[in-house]
């Protein structure tokens, strides 16, 4: 226990009235930042401080703020609380069940402000480095390594002339025009069919009774014109039609009396 | 080694962001030197970089340092940065082609559709087309023509090797018309192939 | 003599306006170097400045020209004002500097308080500080490191120049409470065993 026990030398300590530690919480980054103040107070190495005196400083400084009325933040409230049963902890005979111990506890306070002085140390150590700027100056307004980027535009002669096409299409007035398509009228169609059951006695398909000359455009035509000439000559009753059910070929034969479709 | 004072005048120089004269130098250095002095330690600094990748030059009684001319194409890179060209523009491009010269507002009257100013400098920067002077016309505007560089990227002689109307029309290039008449129509269409194979 | 590829790469560094590492400069000079041999020539370069008004040096693996800082009192002027840092933000810096990569948890365990956005804020605008991803525990906290150029300003070539940090690596200054809490106790512990053996 050398090393604890060399913490808890009570250290004469330092008035909470000391020039460098002014009543005033605002400068105080909380109750570590002021712990670590009075520490330093006791201007011995971190390592060797004394917990217990410094508890005793801790506690005094708050018991005075309170005296003048000062406004006590809770976290500092918090902190002298836990201190104060540190301290009683540290003072009583130890009792070895008790866990953590309160040497513990000492020590993990220790430990938590040897660790912000040695950032507060090294923050300072840092803000004295040759900075730029401060204390080393760079060129002010350096050219820069620039990558100047050529625009390079790209398009085929096709391009070209397809997007004139579609210039020409748009402003040119639109004109429709409507091819003239080849029909077979409904009296060719008549005609034809009649001459064809003339010939042809037994049931035919519709088809079968068209011109064989009547091809592509014509032939839809000649068709449309044979059925329409058909539905007309069976109105007279001088067709039969059969038909088997919807869409199936159509047949048709010369009349034979009250025996139509 | 290099003296205090050289190295002073030389630090001076370089963080300085403007050129400095040799009275400037003489004022900060606060000590009793004359500009005469100070010159002489500018020129032992300048003769010092001379050859290296940094110069110390003067302009008008006023030096600074610089890179020298002949690295200029390390620090400042070109690179190719091809782009498609839009179709707006590849159409002003054909009405500048076919109609040349011509005006703005022609061109627009040509498209049927405003034209941005934007798509007339995409092809002046692609050198594609260049100014031809001014319509003697109210308001004199400006006309354009095609370039020797718009010929060589398409491949073409002269304005005369573009193909008229006729070719277009037989090359299928104004046929989107007939295409739509025919989708509209593509049952017919497909009787007829059917027909017709 | 100057060889031209010293030179080129000096102008380089002269006209950057950010420090550049030997990849960069390779990249740049578009020739069959590699980064070794850049850096050579870099360290050939910084010799010959060395002791000059004008200094080269490395910062994070990158360099850059500036000049001494013992020439600060002719240099600086009322217009330079760095940025004054808080003591909260000097600390938290540190913190970061020394421990990265570290959550504000743990920041918050060194220094006791809470560190308010603020701070945070002020060290990342200033390009000191960055994220660097998240801690694999629960809550998946965002930790910070320092950057490139952190080490620019502070004039660090790397974080192993951070004043002190080997002793207080060594005298485990740089551990958690409870780790250094542990090594504690387990040197009481051999005392006392040995003290009861």
């Amino acid at each position: 226990m050398e090393g604890l026990s060399l913490a808890f030398n009570m250290a004469p300590p330092p008035t909470a009235r000391d020039d460098a530690l002014q009543l005033s919480f605002e400068s105080w980054e909380g109750p570590l930042d002021l712990l670590l103040a009075l520490a330093r107070s006791q201007k011995v190495d971190l390592k060797q401080i004394s917990i217990l005196a410094l508890v005793e400083q801790y506690l005094r400084f708050i018991a005075e703020a309170r005296e003048l009325k000062l406004e006590v933040a809770a976290d500092y409230l918090v902190m002298a609380a836990w201190l104060a049963y540190l301290k009683s902890a540290l003072l009583l005979p130890k009792d070895p069940l008790e866990e953590p111990s309160p040497d513990e506890l000492a020590l993990r306070l220790q430990l938590r402000l040897q660790r912000l002085a040695a950032m507060r140390e090294a923050a300072a150590r840092l803000l004295a480095r040759d900075r730029i700027g401060r204390d080393v100056f760079l060129r002010p307004q350096p050219e820069g390594l620039r990558d100047v980027k050529r625009r390079r535009w790209d398009a085929s002669l096709y391009d070209l002339l397809a997007a004139y096409g579609q210039v020409k299409l748009r402003s040119e007035p639109v004109v429709h025009m409507v091819s003239r398509r080849p029909v077979v009228t409904l009296d060719a169609a008549l005609h034809h069919l009649e001459r064809m059951l003339g010939v042809r006695l037994d049931w035919g398909e519709l088809a079968d009774f068209l011109p064989a000359d009547y091809r592509g455009p014509l032939r839809r035509s000649a068709i449309a014109s044979t059925f329409v000439a058909a539905l007309e000559l069976a109105r007279q009753g001088r067709v039969d039609l059969r038909q088997e059910r919807a869409f199936e070929p159509l047949y048709l034969r010369t009349a034979t009396g009250g025996q139509g479709a | 080694m290099i003296d205090d004072l050289e190295r002073a005048i030389e630090a001076m120089l370089f963080s300085s962001d403007e050129p400095l004269d040799a009275r400037q130098i003489a004022g900060r250095l606060g000590d009793e030197m004359t500009p005469g002095q100070v010159k002489a330690i500018i020129e032992t600094i300048a003769a010092r970089h001379a050859g290296s990748g940094i110069e110390l030059v003067e302009r008008g009684g006023r030096w600074h340092f610089q890179t020298p001319a002949d690295l200029a194409h390390l620090l400042r890179r070109e690179r190719d940065d091809p782009r498609k060209l839009s179709r707006a523009a590849a159409e002003v491009l054909a009405i500048v082609a076919y109609h040349e010269p011509v005006s703005r507002a022609e061109i627009e009257a040509i498209r049927g559709v405003q034209t941005s100013k934007g798509t007339l400098d995409v092809l002046m920067e692609a050198e594609w087309i260049a100014p031809a002077g001014r319509r003697e016309v109210p308001g004199r505007p400006l006309i354009y023509k095609t370039t020797d560089a718009f010929l060589q990227h398409f491949g073409l002689a002269s304005r005369k090797d573009l193909p008229g109307i006729d070719d277009l029309r037989a090359a299928g290039l104004l046929d989107p018309v007939d295409l739509a008449f025919d989708a509209a129509m593509g049952e017919l269409d497909l009787v007829k192939d059917g027909e017709e194979a």
